[in-house]
């Protein structure tokens, strides 16, 4: 019993994570309908800025609410500007162009980041991991059993992170169904041509949501770093991947999809390593991943586009 | 080319200027489609563009929205020089432009697309007010409201995209083939609403397959042949001229 | 046989609360051109989706050739000799107009046997994969067929006019052309029944007086029954036999062009009033 | 096995009918002048096991200058050519053809990763070009041919010594095991600790896994807790083991951990912190050697490259000090007369052990098992084999 | 007439002096003689021999790919999941019959024959794989059917890390490397008359109408979900053989070879060479293939001492990505569009004629 709490736990922990990247994936794919596979990779470059402002700043001050702030500011302020300089400049001008190519550009920039970050030369970090200093003091939030030896914990950060997912989601989801802003987003998916023609300034639109997306990969991937105290510049492939099949098995461009697909893969593999094989995980993830698309083809919270002939 | 190819007949009724198209040239890759087109509108005017396919009107009306980017040429537009400006930036001086292929958005419902086409604006009741003209316009609309947008019968989509246009309260009105698809007694109730509209100030510039239809609600109307203009003239003296008749009303 | 080539009985169809087909009837024969009409979202399209089994209808039964086909699959349907056009244009862009023409043709050549059950299913696949061999190994019956299709993907464009096309893509065609070539591709399938939904939309009045011409030279060159959908009633009136109108789903009327012209119904939700006027003017 | 019998005929069918094909034939490349002899290494430096391949080759390169700064080998100046094979096979497997027909190597030193030196190992053996691996420990490798050689022992040795110290020394009985599924080195190390850890009587509570570059292990140590173990045996990367150790605590699993030589690096302890206090693994050597030779190169190593050096730069450095042992051994730089050099290696003192090599050519080394205390390894034992 | 002009205009057919029932298996017949003539000159260059037969892996790779991504249209980006299946049934195949020989044939011959076994065995597993795989393209469309062929990808890829007898995470070692330029060669030289043989077939026809839009193909009476399957396991059964051929002369094969990053490669090259355009799926594969090691080559230059020429070759990945943006600002359409070598050539060179 105490185990299973353990796991539920644990799974959502796991899942709010990927949520909170698939939050970002979802996003963009929305207005580009790019499956932005540099997505993972900006994420772990946001992680690098904040570690490095963290070290910055010292171990006082990393750890204090402002110095937590100040970390995250950065990391997802020089995470928008990336994102916004990647779109200005490897996906706008194939807007036009076939939608595979610029699927090639991302693929293109995740290889010059994540393998860019493995040098050893200048500020790059090289391949090593590094630790990711616990700016968030782990506290036990809840605890079954001995609290020296816990059956079961609770830490604050898992709160704390899954709050500002959901936080995150509300707010994501206002943006885009309840804002002028959200609806020229939403314009722009469909059509961005035809988007200017209603006074919407197209280019505006998508660097803003891309760095909207970008900022939010820094945030998400500083809880992950805080959750799973590293950071390396591979971080960026798996955890991308798996957003991916997050954000898709919800729905991808849905933003609530995103959430529960996380979750929902979060737990799934919790509780395939848990109580089956837990060398099968990746591929029951996928599994299920792919029972979910063929009992809706548009995932969970996806409307397949009604094309009428 | 120069105007003096361009076959004039009749006077054209004065009206103060707006719009003004001076040789302007568009090409697609490696096919030109324009080979410098000129052409006014004026404040109030509703100037029709006739041509057979792919003569370039649906090109003319791109270009002039900000949609293309004219590798030759000038546009005016209220005065200013609007020459490949970018199309939100002309949306905010005036201009609306209902595209080809209607261009409504599918996954958006009715509503939405309406209010996408008051985009810019921020007068609440003025939306509203305008809003509820649109569906006297389109009593039809009203009923579908809440539903997607694509799923609507191509002539809901058509009205759709012409009453989103006019939310944008333009002063010059790109319309591309409006009663394409449409069945005869909304094309006349359109039509009639268009007359409406130009009653209240929009100059309308109309892009249409029915000649007949186009010449007779137009001030003046210009034919397009392979990217130029070839004739110009009043929409009634253009539909009494033999040529117009034989190549565009079948007689 | 002397049945329908196409039929509907009693079908219906609805999408969420929407109603947007109810109670539909129709028989097609050989030699039949009749026609579709009704205000924008009446439900003509939805009944051309309904009978080529785009949708599925929720009630009511279509037969082609004498076979009920509900729930069978598009080109399973289109086997049985039912052709269509497009509303909004669907040509295979990027390839010439030769090749669209070729696509449709190819279909019916390889004509594998319909039904169900696991044996004919079996023969199917083994002839499929037959199919692609030859074609792997570019045998000489496979080259001949091969030339047979250019020959009569040819003689199709020409009948529409438009050979001086052949090689172009279909993209770069002016929008009459495409619209032709469209009921070049969909005659490519040999089909019985032609449906043409909208065939005349954006040509202009030449063109459309041309496009008459045609269609009736169609019917009677290639023996099919034809359904046109068509807003542009000079060209309904002009040539259909029988007018079928639809409102809100409904049959409304049906009848001679003559009768449902003065139809009080007609002119109410479709025609107009001014429709007579005008009528009364030019004609 | 037997399994040179095909691979053999290979080179020297070529051979017999390209006659001579071997030195002046092809022109590839500039060749190295005939004042330096032109070694290759083949090693991760992109990809998932970056870390060890940059340490290896630090190692490699420490022990060059130094000859080189000795006067190099036969008078002649040693230079290496060092490839990336992005940790996969197949590239590990270019890069080795590359070295050894465009340019020329007389050997070839290997990988960290046992499946890259595997695939090393065919071409190089076919080509009739020594290699040595500094540190794949799994047996397969040195079975792929006469020419291929290691100077590290090999996993079922390192798994039995870590068997053999957690039932006398720890005296446990009951152990779980968390393996990385993703790497051969893991599952050889936790076949061989399994097997004999039953046989010596204790009993595996369970096994997990997980892939290497993992993050989260909280679900496989939830439900290793479950099972009450007395220990966890982690054979696995120190980037894995030190976030393992973490979450462990954290989950209020405290105790100790034991794994192998792939925990060797100073940066376990930044990834840990004090998580791993208590823990122990086995090694190659023990910075703490007081050997002059061992601190000579600790010394040395920290001056060059900033670091102390783990477990994979010091059999860099040794491997890199056996060939050019064997180098100036050998009575001329063609392919058997090196081998045979190498082959002859005995009693070799390396900073990570004294080296001799057996028959099957690996190296006769005992083990030191390591425990961890203040961000420090303290040297506990050897084991001999 | 007009006809046969329309036949011979075809380019990739040979001239119609050759008999009808001759010109299915005269390209074979032509090759047969070339590629071993390429073997023999080759005999002493193994690098040039491993770097020819990665190549050749990755054209075959890539025009088949380009089969189901190009010319069908679907996105699979799951390739390196059917190479896995090939490589490794392949591989164990070859392991099992390693020490069995044909008596009365020369040994290099019956190793040959065995690796035509060893091959067909991987590509027809592939095969079946793909048929698998393409089923759900009955009901998923785009990015969802993407990400289920790279979930099928990662599955197999799970599958074979935990299978005992396909060596776990170490993989199949010792396969032994019976693999040639010739049979490589071959292997390219088929796939490419199958690509082009389907793309000027009625087949290809279905496949780019499907690939231009599915709702009209289908009501011109195409089976698309039969030609979607049938693409699938065409395509699925040369990645197997490209998988197959790549264990024997690698020859060790482990699972992190078969990753989706390998897809991603290989949808690079698809696209690069520009989406339905097989010539162009051959010169970006090559390229893309040549391009790690050119770099190398060139990083070479800066010597082999220093620290610096130490970390240049781990500079030639993120050099690699960046050329890959590059290139596609450059050339968005893919180096030839859909368009063939032959097609895109002439419209380079002779610029002037055209105005003429
Ligand atoms: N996106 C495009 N790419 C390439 N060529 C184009 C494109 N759009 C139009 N063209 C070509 O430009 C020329 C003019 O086209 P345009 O659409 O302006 O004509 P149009 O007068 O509107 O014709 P229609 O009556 O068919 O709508 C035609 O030859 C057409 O083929
Ligand atoms: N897939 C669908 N989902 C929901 N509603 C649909 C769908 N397809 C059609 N409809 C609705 O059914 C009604 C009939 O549409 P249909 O396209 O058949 O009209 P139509 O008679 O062809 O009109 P038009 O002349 O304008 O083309 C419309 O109100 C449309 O909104
Ligand atoms: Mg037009
Ligand atoms: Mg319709």
């Amino acid at each position: 019993m105490a185990q299973l709490l353990q796991h539920l736990i644990n799974g959502i922990a796991a899942g709010t994570i990927y949520a909170l990247v698939a939050l970002g994936y979802t996003m963009v794919y929305g207005v580009l309908k790019l499956i932005n596979f540099a997505h993972g990779d900006v994420m772990m470059v946001g992680v690098y800025m904040g570690y490095s402002t963290a070290f910055l700043l010292g171990r006082q001050a990393q750890s204090t609410p402002w110095g937590v702030l100040v970390i995250f500011l950065v990391a997802m302020g020089g995470c928008a500007l990336m994102g916004f300089l990647i779109e200005r400049f490897a996906y706008r001008p194939l807007r036009d162009k076939p939608r595979l190519t610029a699927l090639i550009t991302a693929i293109g920039i995740s290889f010059a980041l994540s393998y860019g970050f493995q040098l050893d030369i200048g500020f790059l970090p090289g391949s090593a991991p590094r630790a990711f200093p616990q700016i968030i003091k782990p506290a036990q939030w809840f605890t079954v059993g001995d609290p020296e030896f816990p059956d079961v914990v609770l830490w604050n950060w898992q709160v704390i992170s899954l709050m500002l997912a959901v936080g995150l989601m509300v707010g994501l989801q206002y943006l885009v169904y309840r804002t002028r802003f959200g609806r020229a987003m939403r314009a722009v998916s469909f059509d961005h041509r035809v988007a200017a023609l209603m006074g919407i300034p197209t280019d505006r639109v998508i660097s803003l949501t891309f760095m909207i997306g970008s900022a939010l990969a820094a945030g998400a991937g500083l809880l992950y770093a805080i959750k799973d105290t590293s950071v390396s510049p591979l971080m960026g492939l798996y955890v991308g991947l798996k957003a991916f099949v997050a954000a898709v098995i919800g729905g991808i461009g849905n933003v609530p999809g995103a959430m529960v697909g996380g979750l929902l893969l979060g737990l799934v593999e919790e509780f395939v390593v848990g109580y089956a094989a837990s060398t099968w995980r990746d591929a029951v993830a996928f599994g299920f991943l792919i029972l979910v698309l063929l009992v809706r083809p548009g995932g969970l919270f996806g409307r397949v586009a009604a094309e009428k002939v | 080319m120069s105007e003096a190819q361009v076959k004039l007949l009749g006077e054209r009724r004065e009206f103060p200027s707006l719009l003004a198209v001076d040789g302007v040239k568009v090409s697609y890759g490696a096919i030109q489609a324009l080979k410098g087109v000129t052409l006014k509108v004026g404040k109030g005017e509703v100037v029709a563009l006739i041509g057979a396919n792919g003569a370039g009107k649906t090109s003319t009306l791109r270009a002039v929205s900000g949609m293309l980017k004219p590798v030759g040429g000038r546009i005016t537009f209220g005065g200013e020089d609007t020459t490949g400006a970018k199309a939100h930036t002309l949306v905010p001086r005036g201009m609306a432009h209902a595209p080809e292929g209607r261009g409504i958005f599918p996954n958006l419902t009715v509503l939405e697309n309406l209010e996408l086409g008051a985009y810019l604006r921020n007068d609440a009741e003025g939306i509203a007010a305008d809003m509820e003209k649109s569906y006297t316009l389109f009593p039809r609309l009203k009923d579908r409201r809440k539903q997607l947008a694509g799923t609507l019968s191509g002539g809901e989509q058509q009205m759709l995209a012409i009453a989103r246009a006019l939310l944008s309260r333009p002063k010059l009105l790109l319309l591309d083939e409006p009663s394409l698809g449409l069945a005869p007694q909304v094309t006349e109730t359109i039509f009639r609403n268009l007359k409406d509209v130009n009653a209240s100030g929009v100059s309308i510039l109309l892009v249409e397959q029915n000649a007949h239809l186009a010449l007779n609600f137009a001030h003046y109307g210009y034919v397009l042949e392979t990217g130029e203009v070839v004739m110009a003239g009043p929409g009634k003296a253009l539909l009494d001229s033999p040529e117009i008749r034989k190549a565009y009303l079948g007689e | 046989m002397s049945g329908p080539l196409l039929e509907a009985v009693g079908v219906s169809i609805q999408f969420g609360g929407l109603k947007a087909l109810s109670d539909f009837n129709l028989a097609i024969h050989k030699g039949d051109l009749q026609g579709l009409i009704g205000p924008n979202g009446a439900g003509k399209t939805t009944a051309f989706n309904v009978l080529t089994g785009v949708y599925r209808p929720t009630q009511g039964e279509v037969r082609v050739a004498g076979q009920r086909v509900n729930g069978w699959l598009p080109h399973q349907i289109n086997h049985l000799g039912l052709a269509r056009t497009f509303q909004n244009i669907r040509l295979f862009r990027a390839l010439t107009a030769l090749d669209n023409v070729k696509v449709a043709c190819r279909a019916q050549g390889s004509l594998n046997p319909e039904g169900v059950g696991l044996g004919v299913k079996f023969r199917g696949a083994l002839s499929n994969y037959r199919d692609w061999w030859r074609a792997l190994m570019l045998t000489p019956g496979f080259q001949a067929e091969e030339r047979d299709l250019t020959e009569q993907a040819e003689r199709l464009l020409e009948v529409m006019g438009l050979s001086h096309r052949r090689n172009e893509e279909a993209r770069n065609l002016p929008y009459g052309e495409q619209r032709r070539l469209e009921i070049a591709r969909a005659l490519g399938t040999r089909p019985k029944v032609l449906l043409l939904d909208e065939p005349a939309a954006g040509m202009n009045t030449r063109e459309k007086a041309d496009l008459m011409v045609l269609i009736r030279k169609l019917r009677d060159d290639f023996n099919l029954g034809i359904l046109v959908i068509e807003h542009d009633m000079k060209l309904v009136m002009g040539i259909c036999e029988k007018i079928t109108v639809l409102d809100h789903g409904e049959t409304i009327a049906r009848g001679a062009p003559a009768e449902v012209r003065n139809d009080r119904k007609v002119i109410e939700a479709y025609l107009g009033d001014s429709y007579l006027e005008s009528q009364g003017g030019a004609a | 096995a037997g399994c040179e019998k095909k691979s053999q005929p290979t080179p020297s069918g070529e051979g017999a009918q390209g006659g001579q094909a071997a030195q002046p034939a092809t022109t590839g490349g500039a060749p190295a002048d005939s004042n330096t002899i032109l070694l290759g290494e083949v090693g991760s430096l992109t990809g998932a096991q970056a870390t060890f391949g940059v340490s290896t080759r630090n190692g490699i390169d420490l022990a060059i200058k130094e000859a080189n700064a000795a006067g190099g080998v036969k008078g002649k100046k040693i230079a290496v050519r060092v490839y990336d094979n992005q940790s996969k096979p197949e590239e590990a497997a270019q890069a080795t053809t590359r070295l050894i027909t465009q340019d020329k190597v007389v050997l070839i030193l290997g990988e960290v990763a046992s499946s890259n030196s595997l695939a090393m190992a065919e071409k190089a053996q076919s080509a009739g070009v020594p290699m040595i691996t500094p540190s794949s420990t799994n047996p397969s490798v040195t079975e792929k041919g006469d020419y291929i050689f290691r100077v590290c022992f090999i996993d079922p040795f390192q798994g039995f010594v870590m068997a053999k110290f957690a039932r006398e020394n720890l005296k446990a009985e009951q152990v779980a095991i968390l393996q990385d599924n993703k790497s051969a080195y893991s599952i050889g190390l936790t076949d061989v600790f399994q097997r004999k850890f039953t046989e010596m009587g204790g009993k595996i509570t369970t096994l997990e896994s997980y892939s290497q570059g993992d993050t989260d292990f909280r679900a496989q140590l939830t439900a290793i807790k479950k099972t009450k173990p007395q220990a966890i045996y982690v054979p696995g990367y120190y980037n894995d083991v030190g976030i393992i150790a973490r979450q462990a605590r954290e989950l209020g699993l405290t105790v100790p951990l034991m794994g192998g030589d792939g925990w060797d690096s100073e940066k376990l302890f930044e990834l840990a912190g004090n998580a791993l206090d208590g823990s122990y693994f086995s090694n190659h050597y023990s910075p703490e050697n007081p050997e002059p030779r061992v601190q000579k190169f600790i010394a040395d190593y920290k001056a060059a490259y900033g670091s102390v050096p783990d477990a994979m730069a010091a059999l860099g450095y040794d491997a890199a000090k056996v060939a050019i042992a064997a180098l100036e051994k050998a009575k001329d730089l063609s392919g058997p007369a090196i081998r045979d050099a190498i082959g002859q290696t005995k009693d070799f003192p390396g900073v990570a052990g004294t080296i001799t090599l057996d028959k099957n050519r690996n190296a006769v080394k005992s083990a030191a098992i390591l425990k961890i205390g203040d961000g420090k390894t303290q040297f506990v034992t050897t084991i001999n084999p | 007439m007009d006809t046969a002009a329309a036949v011979s205009s075809k380019p990739g057919n040979p001239s119609s002096m050759v008999p009808a029932s001759l010109r299915g298996i005269l390209p074979v017949l032509v090759a047969l003689p070339v590629l071993l003539l390429v073997e023999w000159l080759l005999s002493d260059s193994p690098f040039a021999v491993y770097l020819l037969s990665i190549m050749g892996v990755n054209v075959i790779l890539a025009v088949s790919l380009n089969i189901v991504n190009g010319m069908t249209g679907q996105f699979s980006i799951g390739h390196a999941g059917f190479m896995a299946v090939g490589a490794y049934l392949s591989g164990v195949t070859s392991l099992a019959l390693k020490d069995v020989a044909i008596s009365f044939l020369p040994v290099a011959v019956s190793d040959q024959v065995f690796l035509l076994a060893a091959l067909l065995v991987g590509g027809i597993a592939a095969a079946i794989a793909g048929f698998l795989v393409g089923l759900p393209s009955l009901r998923l469309r785009g990015d969802y059917l993407a990400i289920v062929t790279l979930g099928f990808g990662e599955i197999i890829r799970v599958a074979v890390t935990n299978t005992e007898a396909f060596g776990r995470a170490l993989g199949l070692s010792g396969i032994p490397q019976t693999s040639s330029v010739a049979m490589v060669g071959f292997w390219v030289f088929m796939v490419v008359l199958v690509a082009r043989r389907i793309a000027g077939s009625s087949h290809g026809r279905s496949l780019w109408a499907i690939r231009e839009d599915e709702v009209a193909a289908e009501a011109m009476g195409v089976n698309t979900t039969g030609y979607k399957v049938r693409a699938f396991v065409i395509s699925s059964f040369f990645a197997g053989v490209a998988g197959a051929l790549f264990a024997h002369f690698v020859p060790i094969i482990n699972p992190g070879s078969f990753t989706f990053v390998k897809s991603m490669e290989v949808v690079v090259m698809v696209v690069l060479g520009g989406l339905g355009s097989t010539t162009g799926a051959i010169v970006a594969a090559v390229f893309l293939t040549l391009l790690p090691e050119g770099l190398r080559s060139a990083f070479a230059a800066f010597g082999s001492g220093g620290s610096l020429a130490q970390q240049v070759d781990q500079i030639r990945m993120p050099v690699y990505g960046l050329l890959l943006v590059v290139l596609m600002l450059s050339r968005p359409q893919g180096l030839f569009g859909t368009r063939e070598l032959w097609e895109v050539i002439p419209r380079w060179i002779p610029r002037r004629r055209k105005g003429m």
